[in-house]
């Protein structure tokens, strides 16, 4: 029994870092209704920036700040450069360029700081924490607490920025209507690029604490995939959608590779989040907090 | 300008709704035949057959199949590949198991068990759409190659799960030579290109843009949507699935799942759009772009890197490929968001007004 | 000067005269019915009709339509119609209307097609003139037009449509389709019916009455013989090697001579096919379809085709119009030459060559003219840069002289020697002479039987020698080309007794694209002047491109720049006639714009749009007074008819604009 | 124009007809009936329900209470497959073309219950297939010539101006040879001259092809010149149901206009 509680707790603490990577999508989708499948890619890119800067001898905690910096130029070029031109083309559209986007990034970083794996020590080890398995024999890795934690307190800042802030509120006038909002004079690529910001250093957090686990190396493009199956989940434009989303995927992949896995022969976490997810939509169109849709004519 | 349209008129609806209405165009076509018929095989080499026109034509063909699903019925798929997957794996096991089976009857068997598993995957389409459905499709490319890889049965227990395509023989004649497969790929390419564009032409292909446009206004004038919806992955997936039937016999001979990755998917879905949603001849377009982008990039690269002697190192240019790449997508998506067959229909509408503007 | 003695174009006249003339007796073809037959038998399935109807090009083979004029004609006959009656056509063009013309001549009635947009007022006098009992109209539109008209038309009995839409409840008609029923069942009671009333058709039979529009007066009927129209046929069909292959839009009015002429007694003569476009405003496109090897149009119908290139070439891109203008400076100076295989420099060729299939070309492509072997142009005089602009982009556009007595068909230009201010030689069987009052008489089988119960009109139009006076003046110039300078009868004098020819003077201001009509004053007068008509597309579209707002006609009308643009046309022109000796004394010295369109509606104009002279003096007798007064500006009322019948006023303050003239001896110096 | 037309039994019709969305209600207990041949107007404040009333009657909405009777077939709700294959036809208020396509296939759309050929015979485009396809342009070209569309064929219809837009949307509902034609709101936008025309229209699909026609007007002038029968809605509830002269008179329909408060 405690054996399933670890299994679960694990799982939830990984759903954690899903809804991070998440949370990047719906910043940009919620304002700007464009499905940035660079997202994955740029967890990437911060990631391997910080551990290359780290390795030419910056300090990790000037690292952070520099690669912040490096994210938010990077959002700003793609607003200037991709976005802009392209205002008012077809979803669709919108989204085949940050598929390109996704090349062009993954190239980047790759051509600079080269493609070998590499750890990332942010100086937390990942192990059991005593005193919890001492109490209840149940083991909680410290690093994915400390994962949870920041995660936590990221999302409880982006919820303080889009409710308190001028600009938050900005950005929710935007998602819930374009034309409203520029009828009140907000401009929009304004608007684009602070959110791609964002999701930059949302990316950046995901990053680090993905790359410290996993190592950084081109397959975290794919653990960062796993953010699609929790957006289906949550939907694509809710914070709390994501969050929660994200816990469903982690614990119940985990759960589903543990007792499911042996019988089909394993390797079903790849798979498992995306079937789950759409089994639900099937129940739910609407996802977990979208508000039914009544298409009217 | 060069399209002199004058005294072409149509006396009956065959001539009014042929594929080719005028005559300019009609003698292009024949003349594009020909060249891919005669003049291509006589002159082509090995590498141009297999580096370059074999892959192209695959593509060109999940392209159209793709741009079925996605360009005439509006449903946004990224699990193109899987589907191939499905395609080849069928074929192969349909000629390991059924003795006698005729090559060409297995990559139909190939493209029909992909079109099922297309229905299967199709269902959610008709309770979701745009991206959540193709988030969904994700699903069936991740499933779909681990259940290929899982299942030994498929692999014919092969320990690495790879497969090895059996050589291509129809009624007796062997197809071994780049040459030969590049024939019998321009053939079946030809055929279900045509088939393609008449679905497009007709009842099928109207209800699906109908479906697409605007779905209620399809249904209320007695249109089904889940038919209509679950008709369009059946013949998407059939043309996905004999894409990829050829992709394994006629191009990799050698196959295991991971060939038919997301990355493949991608660059289909790339196709489509660059070269043009809901044409046929957007899918060659953007086959040909997709194709030969790579390949004009390695080329211009490794000579610039030769004769500057730059000694760029290999991994750096092949990163530096992805980047282009990735650029001229975007680039592309700026520039002409409707693709190549779009700027082609403006070119030719200017050339059969000229001199005037409009 | 030529004046007075007989000239006798191109020796072939006698023999082919004769020929004509003893041929008869024993011609089997000589009536149109018969042709059709011909035609029906030697090559029935060959396409004689298409139609632009339910998106396609509808074709009925010969043997189709004579079937389908078989019926009408047995219809015709089970009710009723028979030999010297007449039968009334009122429609688009129309398959059926061309074929129901057939179909009375099979009967030996009498066609009589009338101008379909003519308001009901105006069908009373035709109806009744020629005693109309039976008529074949269009569609609901004609039908509520003729049904207006039957209450002061007794002797109308029978209507039948073409097009049923909207005409299910009418009284008192039936549709065609009733009577090709009734026709067929007639002809299978009585078989041989049919052969036997053709065969007592005689070549000298009206088969066609076609009423002159008449600048004064009431209309008149002209009854032409199957002999008239089908000699003046072969004649042109021989001059310009017209065959069974050819293709033409028939798209004028089938009451007007020149469409009965080349689309339908051609057609039976030569054979070729009839294409009738879908409705008349997409003419242009269906044109471009079919893509005519034999074309017809008055100038008017050029000019707007020019007029249309030019303001869609302002559009086009810099490269474009560069090209544009480069090579059709190059045409006009070389392309007639080449068009008429004159010798011309290899580089000229070259660059031709090279226009050709930049411009040209694909110009003449979008203008549908590409296949055009043979086009003709009459009706009116037509300008020369005009004229010269489609012969120099490669359309061998020619003109011709004629009239409804004459079955239009009296002088032809022969391919490579066409010019600009000559309407051609003599045609085929055409004799010509200019009487001392440089009237222009002809003689030959082409001329009209009679005016319709006209007989002093008849007498008087017809002099002892059996020669038509045509009402022309005009004089032969460089060997048997005939050149006409003006309406007989309105070239008058000035005070000063110099020669006043007022249709030339307005044609030349016509030849500007800015100018649609032009009445010019001064017969006994010491000055001339003249009342000018804009052209609302080309002003209209030089006034948005200048920025010149504007609310309609008549504002845009009273513009001052537009004065200044017309008074620039109006100069220009007094620098031409300065150079005319003696017409020099006609230069233009005060003109006005008027406030309304000149409309055939309000009587000003013709059906074919020759302006009613006197009508307007009358009408407009103010103004006059004001341009021979000193006045600068004069008030105007006028009564005007809109399309839907309702009548309204259009008042203007009228300004008069004062124009330089040269002294006759100074321009010559300067030219 | 001098009508021929024979009002029959009645076809269609729709008893206590409930229907709200998450709540609000959009109708409440409306009845009424169509009968054959004629032509019935549906009129109303906006907001009254009026097209939801329409999407009723042909299945694009199902009514919480209420049932549907069509052609004798009672139903708890029609299916909007159901409705057009029983010969049901129908417009949109905003204009509900397929922009992608051009006014030809848009036109040409609206043949698909008549064509019976497989997807397969399509794509080797042979025997029934080709046939249907010709029979159906030939059938889409007369109502592109009653409705005076031809110079636009080809023109793809997110080009055309609204007027013309609802003419084709009109054609490709006549095309299914329809026995009953739901119009919402038809002139809606229009000028004086369209205006014109589309009544001309209407009333003549309603003549020539003895059409039951159902349309939902504004323009009262309109609405009392064409329509044999008025319902009246008012906030989802029937107030009124007649000839339109006994509604102009009617005390509750002018104050429903007047906007007298309830």
């Amino acid at each position: 029994m405690s054996f399933f509680f670890e299994v679960l707790v694990g799982g939830l603490l990984s759903g954690v870092m899903y809804s991070l990577v998440a949370l990047g999508f719906v910043l940009i989708y919620k304002a700007s209704g464009v499905f940035n499948f660079a997202q994955s890619a740029m967890v990437f890119f911060a990631a391997l920036t910080y551990v290359g800067l780290v390795e030419h001898g910056l300090s990790p905690w000037l690292a952070v700040p520099a690669t912040l910096v490096v994210m938010i130029i990077l959002a700003l070029l793609t607003e200037r450069i991709v976005l802009r031109p392209l205002v008012n083309q077809p979803q669709i559209t919108l989204f085949m360029a940050t598929i390109g986007l996704t090349f062009f990034i993954e190239g980047l970083a790759q051509m600079v700081w080269g493609a070998n794996v590499r750890g990332l020590d942010l100086g937390l080890e990942d192990e059991p924490l005593q005193w919890l398995s001492d109490k209840t024999g149940i083991n909680v890795s410290k690093f994915d607490l400390v994962a949870a934690g920041v995660a936590a307190l990221l999302v409880i800042v982006l919820a303080f920025f889009f409710s308190r802030t001028r600009i938050g509120r900005a950005l929710r006038a935007v998602a819930d209507d374009h034309q409203a909002a520029l009828a009140v004079g907000i401009p929009l690529q304004y608007i684009w690029a602070i959110v791609w910001s964002v999701a930059g250093a949302v990316a950046l957090v995901a990053g680090l604490l993905w790359g410290a686990r996993n190592g950084v190396q081109y397959a975290l493009t794919f653990v960062a995939l796993k953010a699609l199956p929790v957006l289906i989940l949550g939907g694509f434009d809710s914070v709390p959608g994501a969050i929660v989303g994200g816990l469903i995927v982690g614990a119940s992949e985990k759960l589903a590779e543990v007792y499911l896995g042996p019988y089909v022969g394993g390797g079903i976490e790849g798979w498992f989040p995306y079937v789950l997810a759409l089994a639900f939509l099937l129940v739910r169109p609407e996802g977990l907090f979208g508000e039914k849709i009544i298409r009217r004519i | 300008m060069l399209y002199r349209e004058a005294g072409q008129f149509k006396t009956s609806y065959r001539t009014d709704a042929a594929i080719f209405p005028i005559r300019q165009d009609r003698i292009a076509f024949a003349l594009i035949l020909a060249a891919a018929f005669v003049v291509v095989p006589l002159l082509a080499t090995p590498y141009v057959f297999t580096g370059i026109l074999i892959p192209f034509l695959i593509l060109s063909l999940a392209a159209i199949g793709l741009n079925i699903l996605t360009g005439y019925a509006g449903q946004l798929s990224l699990g193109t590949a899987a589907f191939m997957a499905v395609g080849a794996f069928a074929s192969y096991n349909f000629v390991l198991r059924v003795p006698g089976m005729p090559m060409l009857l297995a990559f139909a068997g190939g493209g029909v068990v992909a079109a099922l598993v297309g229905i299967l995957f199709g269902l959610p389409s008709l309770r979701i759409r745009g991206f959540y459905l193709a988030v969904a499709t994700l699903a069936a490319q991740f499933f779909i190659l681990w259940f290929l890889t899982k299942v030994g049965w498929i692999s014919n227990y092969s320990t690495s799960g790879v497969i090895t395509a059996q050589p291509i023989e129809i009624l007796g004649y062997a197809f071994t030579t780049p040459r030969a497969k590049y024939l019998l790929l321009v053939s079946i390419v030809a055929v279900m290109a045509l088939a393609a564009k008449n679905m497009a032409r007709s009842n099928v292909g109207r209800s699906w843009m109908a479906v697409r446009d605007m779905d209620v206004a399809a249904q209320v004038i007695g249109i089904r949507l889940m038919r209509a919806k679950l008709l369009a992955f059946a013949v998407s997936s059939f043309y996905c699935g004999v894409a990829g039937a050829l992709y394994a016999y006629a191009y990799l001979g050698t196959v295991e799942p991971e060939a038919f990755s997301l990355d493949l998917s991608f660059r289909i879905l790339f196709m489509v759009i660059i070269g043009g949603v809901g044409t046929v001849l957007g899918s060659f377009l953007g086959s040909a772009f997709v194709t030969l982008l790579p390949v004009l990039l390695s080329v211009t690269v490794r000579y610039l890197d030769s004769n500057l002697s730059l000694h760029i190192p290999e991994s750096l240019i092949s990163n530096l490929e992805v980047m282009i790449f990735g650029v001229f997508i975007i680039f592309f998506l700026i520039v002409e968001p409707h693709g190549l067959a779009r700027l082609w229909q403006i070119a030719k509408e200017k050339l059969r007004l000229w001199p005037f503007p409009h | 000067m030529l004046a007075g003695k007989e000239l006798v174009a191109s020796g072939i006249i006698p023999s082919k005269k004769g020929r004509a003339r003893t041929a008869r007796l024993e011609d089997p073809l000589d009536t149109f019915p018969r042709l059709l037959l011909q035609h029906a038998k030697a090559r029935p399935a060959a396409p004689a009709t298409r139609e632009k109807d339910l998106g396609i090009w509808q074709t009925w083979s010969w043997a189709q339509v004579a079937a389908e004029v078989r019926a009408l004609a047995c219809g015709l006959a089970a009710q009723g119609f028979h030999r010297g009656m007449h039968l009334a056509i009122i429609g688009d063009n129309r398959p059926r209307l061309y074929w129901s013309m057939a179909a009375a001549q099979a009967l030996g009635g009498i066609a009589v097609p009338m101008y379909q947009d003519a308001p009901a007022a105006e069908f009373v006098y035709v109806l009744n003139d020629a005693e109309i009992a039976y008529a074949i109209v269009e569609d609901q539109e004609q039908v509520d037009k003729v049904l207006e008209a039957t209450p002061q038309v007794p002797s109308l009995k029978h209507i039948y449509f073409d097009d049923p839409r909207g005409l299910r409840d009418y009284e008192g008609v039936a549709s065609l389709e009733r009577l090709l029923e009734i026709g067929r069942e007639y002809d299978r009671a009585h078989p041989g019916f049919f052969e036997a009333e053709v065969a007592k058709g005689n070549a000298d039979d009206v088969s066609i009455m076609l009423y002159t529009s008449g600048t004064t007066g009431k209309p008149k009927g002209v009854c032409q013989t199957h002999h008239a129209f089908i000699v003046s046929a072969r004649g042109g069909c021989g001059f310009d090697k017209l065959g069974p292959e050819e293709s033409i839009l028939s798209y004028l009015p089938m009451a007007w001579v020149g469409d009965h002429l080349f689309s339908y007694a051609q057609w039976l003569v030569a054979g070729f096919t009839i294409n009738c476009p879908e409705s008349a405003d997409t003419v242009m496109t269906d044109m471009r379809e079919i893509g005519p090897t034999y074309f017809f149009a008055p100038p008017r119908i050029f000019e707007n085709l020019l007029t249309q290139v030019m303001i869609r070439m302002e559009d086009a891109s810099a490269l474009k119009r560069w090209l544009f203008r480069r090579f059709t400076a190059l045409a006009r100076r070389v392309g007639p030459e080449i068009l008429d295989r004159k010798p011309a420099p290899l580089a000229d060729r070259l660059a031709y060559a090279v226009g050709n299939f930049l411009v040209f070309a694909p110009l003449r492509n979008v203008l549908g003219m590409s296949r055009i072997r043979v086009a003709y142009t009459a009706g009116a005089a037509i300008g020369p840069d005009l004229f010269r602009f489609y012969r120099s982009i490669g359309v061998n556009l020619k003109q011709l002289y004629g009239s409804t007595e004459t079955c239009a068909y009296v002088c032809l230009q022969p391919d490579g020697a066409v010019k600009f201010d000559t309407v051609g030689q003599a045609a085929p069987g055409v004799e010509i002479r200019i009487a001392d009052s440089g009237e222009v008489l002809v003689r030959g089988p082409m001329l009209l039987k009679e005016y319709y119960k006209r007989a002093d009109a008849t007498a008087e139009s017809i002099d002892r020698d059996g020669f038509f006076h045509t009402g022309d003046a005009g004089v032969f110039v460089d060997g048997g080309q005939l050149k006409i300078i003006d309406r007989a009868k309105d070239v008058g004098k000035l005070a000063s007794g110099a020669m006043f020819a007022p249709n030339y003077i307005e044609n030349k201001l016509k030849f500007f694209a800015h100018i649609k009509e032009a009445v010019a004053f001064g017969n006994g007068r010491d000055r001339v002047c003249a009342f000018i008509n804009i052209d609302m597309g080309s002003v209209g579209n030089w006034a948005e491109r200048r920025g010149i707002p504007y609310s309609g006609y008549t504002d845009l009308a009273a513009k001052p720049e537009v004065y200044q643009l017309i008074r620039e046309c109006v100069e220009q022109v007094n620098a031409e006639l300065a150079l005319e000796g003696s017409l020099s004394d006609s230069q233009i010295r005060r003109f006005l714009i008027l406030h309304k369109e000149l409309d055939p509606d309000d009587d000003e104009l013709t059906r074919t749009r020759k302006v009613r002279r006197g009508f307007i003096a009358e009408k407009y007798a103010v103004l006059i007074d004001a341009l021979y007064s000193s006045k600068t500006s004069q008030y105007i009322e006028t009564q005007v008819k809109f399309e839907d019948g309702r009548t309204g006023m259009v008042a203007a303050d009228l300004a008069i604009a004062e124009t330089k003239a040269l002294p006759a001896a100074a321009a010559r110096r300067a030219a | 124009m001098v009508s021929q037309r024979k009002i029959g039994e009645v076809v269609l019709k729709v008893d206590g007809i409930s229907l709200s969305f998450g709540g609000v209600k959009a109708i409440s207990g409306v009845s009424f009936d169509v009968r054959e041949h004629e032509i019935r107007a549906i009129i109303g404040p906006n907001g009254a329900g009026k097209s939801s009333m329409l999407n009723v009657m042909n299945g694009v909405y199902h009514p919480q209470e209420g049932t549907v009777t069509f052609r004798g077939k009672v139903r708890r709700d029609m299916n909007t497959y159901d409705a057009a294959a029983h010969g049901i036809a129908r417009t949109f208020q905003n204009i509900a073309l397929f922009r992608g396509m051009s006014v030809l296939d848009n036109i040409m759309t609206g043949r698909n219950l008549k064509m019976k050929a497989t997807f397969l015979e399509q794509a080797i485009w042979i025997g029934r297939a080709r046939r249907e396809e010709y029979e159906s342009r030939r059938k889409v070209e007369e109502v592109i010539d009653f409705l005076e569309i031809q110079h636009i064929r080809r023109t793809p219809v997110g080009r055309l101006p609204y007027g013309l837009q609802k003419r084709v949307e009109l054609a490709r509902a006549l095309v299914a040879e329809p026995s009953m034609l739901l119009l919402d709101e038809p002139m809606a936008g229009m000028n004086v001259e369209e205006k014109r025309d589309m009544c001309r229209f209407v009333l003549d699909v309603n003549e020539e092809y003895g059409t039951t026609i159902v349309l939902i007007e504004h323009d009262m002038g309109v609405v009392m010149d064409i329509s044999d029968r008025v319902v009246v809605l008012d906030y989802g509830k029937k107030i009124g149901d007649g000839p339109p002269e006994e509604i102009r008179s009617n005390q509750a329909v002018i104050d429903a206009y007047l906007g007298v408060a309830h």
